[in-house]
């Protein structure tokens, strides 16, 4: 009998979905503003920048917002290289959904939450609007649909704008559908998604990017290490503990038993994809096509990955004895991670060592670490996007101005902490109503079976004769 | 000498070999099947048709056991991959009439 | 004894390629104009736009023609994800082969039919001419060889022009590939791919975007809905209707019997770097780099994609039982395509629900509608750009101005329909020829090992236990 | 009793890193120039360009550095795709890598090896510096570093400039790497990597990129067909000799026993990824974004492709007998190397036949020429890059300015014969020393359990029942 | 008891099994396979040069069955399985000594 | 009649084929399986953790052969996968009651 309930779910999500957008709809109308781009035009004698020089910039967040798109793409192929071929149909699905649910929620309210103008609800913590407005000044009132004018930011359309901070969006919750891989229900997930990506990340997000107080206090965060990867990190590490192991992976007497991903070869499709995708992550960051800050960005994060993945192979092989490709992979993940908050100003010594280096190191250890506490993290997504993101963090202080360590340290605690709490307490929830957990035997016989009924390599023979794990197959 | 063919869940494979080993049975080999009995198999969908996958997956041991050995050995194949609900599979055994060791040529119980 | 006749049959492509070759070749002697782009000055005082503004032009029309490159990498990977293992080696080889072909072609003689300036030799119908020449004015008598002045256009050089046009033209012919995977033979094949994207395509590509009849009557396609995926789409119906179904598709007794798709990762690779892809298609058919112009459309095509996607998944949901991959990935594109004829104008409501979603949600009654009709069409190619296509095709009209809705209509009809004619005439011919379908046991064993004698996946055991199809292997 | 001499190379490799890194560092504080992007300003005024045209040049190349990013996963993906599926954790790990410690060799000293401005040690041969110092002046004594002025180039400023060809270093060894394929032990291998990149490429780069002796007599490669490609495939020549032939490849009697690559799709989607990052190889080394310059760049690289491409699929068809996906896939590459040393100047004509069809032709009978020769080159790189890299050399004089021909010609022998030396060195060395051969056991086995103790594919059963290999599983 | 093998081209499972059914059994397992007669196997090509890959892909179909079923389930098989080309497939059949279903220990007859 | 039943190293095939071939042996089945026996698996990693695979990949090989034929397959099989290592494998034989030709319906000894 599990169809009525998730019909009854899916139609919610459907009138969520539709009176949030007939409101805004409505809005528009009531404001006769809904107007197209084509009908723009603008008095460019009276910018600050060229129009040359505007289409430069606008062109450059452009293309950043496609390259952090295709880090949907990278996440997608890390999360299903890493996890089993069982659950391959599962985690693509997620993976394909969440950008589109990311961007949609976005547009609904996430933007205007996080980009609030003057208008917040409880000033430099919380706001709230509808719809794709005009540069955070579009929340009922007053109407000022400019859109894509100078005035809006020297820098870029109002459209670019939302497309590269839509992209952005989508990927904190990409964080956590990796480390609750290959036992989480499907529906309850895609819930949280929604809530994660509309609520919970523009809300934080606010406190810095949009003003909100911690950008008051001068905290600073580059790109996101905490906003996106630490934020996303809590989630993850909220949703994990929540779950519980997946069946197998820890013995009774305390032994890990390693569940290994079924696709080397997606893995590294994925982690190359992330990495050319940061380009656009941290150099898009720059919110203008400056070449001396662009470029140099996309040097001390190019450098900070190569420190992670180096460091972090090195260490798989002196430590754990022989290298090992898929924490090269998670080390070159935890660099960028690293150098996230503050490309910016670290010179390439600082790069390569203490940030990309020692995050890859942090990366690796942490992996082990979460191992012993027992909780299971397919991806090692707490590890790379949690502890990395911290770490990142404290590094603007750390190799810039240490001064402002204080103000690091509060703000990627407090956000970390408010996502922990958001996260914990939306699972929680979808625990006690509807379940989060899919039945052992699902779980055993593999998500694409029991939520698709779809195989991810029907042509294929799999195999079932391996020691690799405790009681399961 | 005997050959046991059980097929069995899987995941039984771990216990069956633990098992076999307390018995001073160490030789086994293993072979990916697909077993059609009372348990269903299950059905897959794919862009809005159904199919009906008849096969489910099973594991095939085969192990060669001398005489007096084989009704411990299915004893303890039996004990370690019964859970009590269909599809828990089935035991075949047919007598050897040679076994040879490829590396020595040793023959027969020596060979085991 | 099938050697003879591919030997034949590549020699008279060779011919014809050589020969069209050699007499562009003396054509440009003829006229002395063999000169290389270096040589090109400009004197950019009369110029429209200034250098700068040039360079950003072409600079995003030249990625966008990166993008669109990319989308063939994305179509090799949908359509050998969603067909057999068996017949991998035989799908990669025709999705590596039409692009090159395509270009080719488009260099021989599609450009010069699809751009004729003013040289049509039936007024706003038919043109001819070969070589890439000056901006549609090369074509045999007066040459006109200006190349990259402003003068060709405010937004590139003629280089450019050819390339993004030139990487548009194959995708044409791919999307037909899709819909005779697993049974088409492979000369055959080629052949039409050959005629399809060197002649067919470039004519009705004429009649709107080379200035032709349908363009002076005010027919609407901002990047192609109808003059690439609806005309891909009517070539497909032709191919899945002339060749039949593939061998256990359909039971006598009417059943469905899907044949599953063999990597779910590949054509979640092909769908996603199609999304990344179609940025270039309708941002570069901005034909300039406008920040205002290319950003909504990018989000405007963004959040279709979204649309279509969710949409599409939700029906597989609540009316199929099950969420289905394979519907999500189908409902990205139809969305994608339904956007592509008006990307410029909707809102971003509309974009989503009004084209995005209802286009997902054609898709998905349309696959269940043709399997319904007995024409298998493995990846789902007809419904995605065949139908998606033309009601795009009517949204600009729907979403825009109302007026506009009997010329959509009727050229989105005229169209589908030459095209469906062109096909069908061509794979007649070459049906009754040479013969366009393997024999029964090598569609059994694959195509790979009859076409090729290639095994895609060597080292892995593939499973022939399993009830997927009746009478198929 | 590995480990020990496995500890004591990390450790080493380390202290060299190390060393390296502390001297660079100390030499910045002496200096007191660590100074960050940030606080770089200019005065336009100056300039030869105009800000805005400085910024789209400076993009342009940006990108183009993505784009030669993205080709090493297309590298990893050819290479993984060609070779067997128990050796691709250990081809993944090594092409994850070699970018890593490209980019780091690269920062070390590479850069400062290849453009050292006027601090040649011996003239136009030889140069040395460490770190990334101000355009090729920052070598110790009078530092420079004026980094992102127009001063330093008109195109971009000094990180973008050290992103772009650190980016281009690594593709050198990662073409090593195919050839060596299967057999190679892990640790020499990264060794030879290590100085391959750090040493070998910048020094040959230096002789025409570096202004050196080369370059003085008017020898011409546009992006390196000589430079990188035929470098690479003298490396691979020469590993490929040291090392011997896989176990198996040929038979005693002189058979030739195809070893098939495990994946055609991962092939695919490497060349696909190449070609794709070869418009930013060829494009990007325009140095600027100049429209006329780059877009006929393009064009004539993207012609090449598909004149490689088509011609080597006819070959494998005509000759061969059977269309073959991997010579169309290899051909596309030849393609592509063929016209890197000059995508400037040909026609297209020349282009596609001229140089595409002919590198494509050639490349097929170089593989099976090296066949004879009992050399065993897993991927073809020697074929791909080595023979028409060197072809592609001369036709710069050959479809362009005949009297260069005796320059081309003894500039890509030099660099050709230089390192081939220089590699059958350092691998000679290396055999001498820890040995560069995996025992026979591990190469029967596969180098992902004997290397690294990982299976790539765990979840799939793989076949060990086929005749392929004589004696190899 | 008697254990029918019966190698066989793939695609003729379900008509197989259909039979089977009728006859009122059941069980079988069946195992991917590669076989070597008098059908040739097929060539590959890789780079420009020939493999000869000997092996042609079949499935093991594993039958055990009642003494007394025997004769009609060859039969049944032998039918459904026959197209008249080489490679048909083969059939051999043994002795069992004992059959022993795990879930509930029953065993010989009582367990097929 | 007797089956053959090898486990053998994997690349032992052929030279297991073309023995049998000199002997007028031509037909054979061969199975993927995993061994487990003297010869100890390997163990792999994976972040950081150990696994132990115990089973070594393994070919299975089935030939039917004539009861008079059975001493020199088996000795020929012996002699060509011997390499005097761990692993080598292991021979199990059995008779057959009947043997069925599936394209013709030949019988028994007809049918090899
Ligand atoms: N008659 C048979 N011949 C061969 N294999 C059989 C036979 N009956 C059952 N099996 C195998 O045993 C497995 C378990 O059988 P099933 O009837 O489902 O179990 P149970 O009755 O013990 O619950 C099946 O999947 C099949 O592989
Ligand atoms: N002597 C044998 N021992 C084991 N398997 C055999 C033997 N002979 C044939 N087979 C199996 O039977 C299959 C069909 O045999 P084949 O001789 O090709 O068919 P047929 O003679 O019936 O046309 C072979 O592929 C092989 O797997
Ligand atoms: N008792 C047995 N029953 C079934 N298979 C066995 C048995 N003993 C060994 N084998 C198979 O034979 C293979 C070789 O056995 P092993 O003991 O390692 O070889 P050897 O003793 O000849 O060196 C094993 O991998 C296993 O597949």
């Amino acid at each position: 009998m599990k169809r009525p309930s998730s019909w009854l779910m899916l139609l919610s999500i459907f009138a969520i979905v539709g009176l949030s957008c007939t409101s805004v709809l409505h809005a528009q109308d009531a404001a006769e503003v809904v107007e197209t781009a084509a009908a723009y035009t603008y008095d460019w004698s009276k910018s600050e920048v060229t129009p040359e020089m505007f289409a430069v910039n606008n062109l450059w967040i452009m293309i950043a917002a496609m390259l952090v798109f295709i880090m949907h793409l990278g996440f997608a192929m890390v999360e299903s290289g890493l996890t089993r071929a069982k659950n391959t149909v599962n985690i693509l699905f997620k993976n394909t959904m969440i950008p589109m649910i990311g961007i949609v929620m976005y547009a609904v309210c996430g933007w205007l939450i996080m980009y609030p103008g003057d208008s917040w609800i409880v000033d430099g913590v919380f706001a709230f609007g509808f719809g794709i407005g005009g540069g955070g000044i579009y929340n009922g009132g007053d109407v000022l649909y400019e859109g894509i004018t100078p005035a809006y930011s020297t820098g870029y359309t109002v459209w670019t704008d939302f497309l590269f901070q839509g992209m952005f969006a989508a990927t904190c919750a990409t964080i956590v559908s990796g480390a609750v891989a290959g036992r989480v229900k499907l529906l309850p997930f895609l819930i949280f998604s929604i809530l994660f990506v509309g609520i919970l990340y523009p809300i934080t997000g606010s406190w810095k990017w949009g003003g909100g107080w911690l950008d008051a206090r001068g905290f600073a965060d580059f790109a996101g290490s905490t906003l996106v990867h630490a934020v996303g990190g809590a989630g993850a590490l909220a949703g994990a503990l929540i779950l519980g192991p997946r069946i197998g992976k820890f013995g009774k007497d305390g032994t890990v038993h390693p569940i290994p991903g079924h696709s080397m070869p997606l893995a590294t499709i994925g982690v190359f994809l992330l990495w050319f995708g940061w380009f656009g992550f941290n150099g898009g960051s720059e919110l203008s096509a400056d070449p001396a800050g662009v470029s140099y960005v996309l040097v001390t994060t190019t450098i900070a990955a190569c420190g992670g993945g180096i460091a972090c192979a090195i260490c798989s092989w002196v430590v754990g004895g022989k290298p090992d490709l898929s924490m090269a992979l998670n080390g070159i993940l935890a660099g960028l991670v690293g150098i996230t908050a503050g490309p910016d100003t670290p010179t390439w010594i600082e790069a390569l060592l203490g940030i990309g280096a020692v995050s890859g190191v942090l990366c690796y250890f942490a992996v082990l670490f979460f191992d012993k506490l027992k909780i299971d993290d397919p991806v090692g997504a707490i590890s790379v996007h949690g502890v990395c993101g911290i770490y990142g963090t404290l590094c603007v202080a750390i190799f810039g101005d240490m001064s402002l360590l204080g103000i690091q340290a509060l703000g990627t605690a407090v956000c970390f902490i408010t996502s922990f709490v958001f996260a914990a307490v939306v699972f929680g929830i979808l625990k006690a109503t509807m379940g989060i957990r899919v039945t052992e035997e699902e779980e055993i016989e593999g998500l694409d079976l029991g939520e698709h009924e779809m195989a991810a390599y029907p042509d294929f023979q799999r195999t079932y004769i391996k020691s690799y794990e405790a009681g399961e197959i | 000498m005997h050959m046991i063919e059980a097929v069995v869940k899987p995941y039984a494979i771990d216990k069956i070999k633990a098992k076999l080993s307390e018995l001073g049975i160490f030789g086994c080999t293993a072979i990916e099947c697909k077993g059609f009995g009372k348990q269903k198999g299950h059905t897959e969908r794919y862009r809005g048709a159904r199919i009906d996958v008849g096969f489910v997956p099973k594991v095939l041991l085969k192990i060669a056991v001398k005489s007096e050995d084989m009704e411990k050995a299915i004893d303890a194949i039996t004990t370690s991959a019964r859970t009590g609900s269909v599809g828990d599979g089935k035991l075949f055994v047919y007598s050897l009439t040679k076994v040879v060791r490829v590396r020595t040529g040793e023959e027969d119980n020596d060979a085991l």
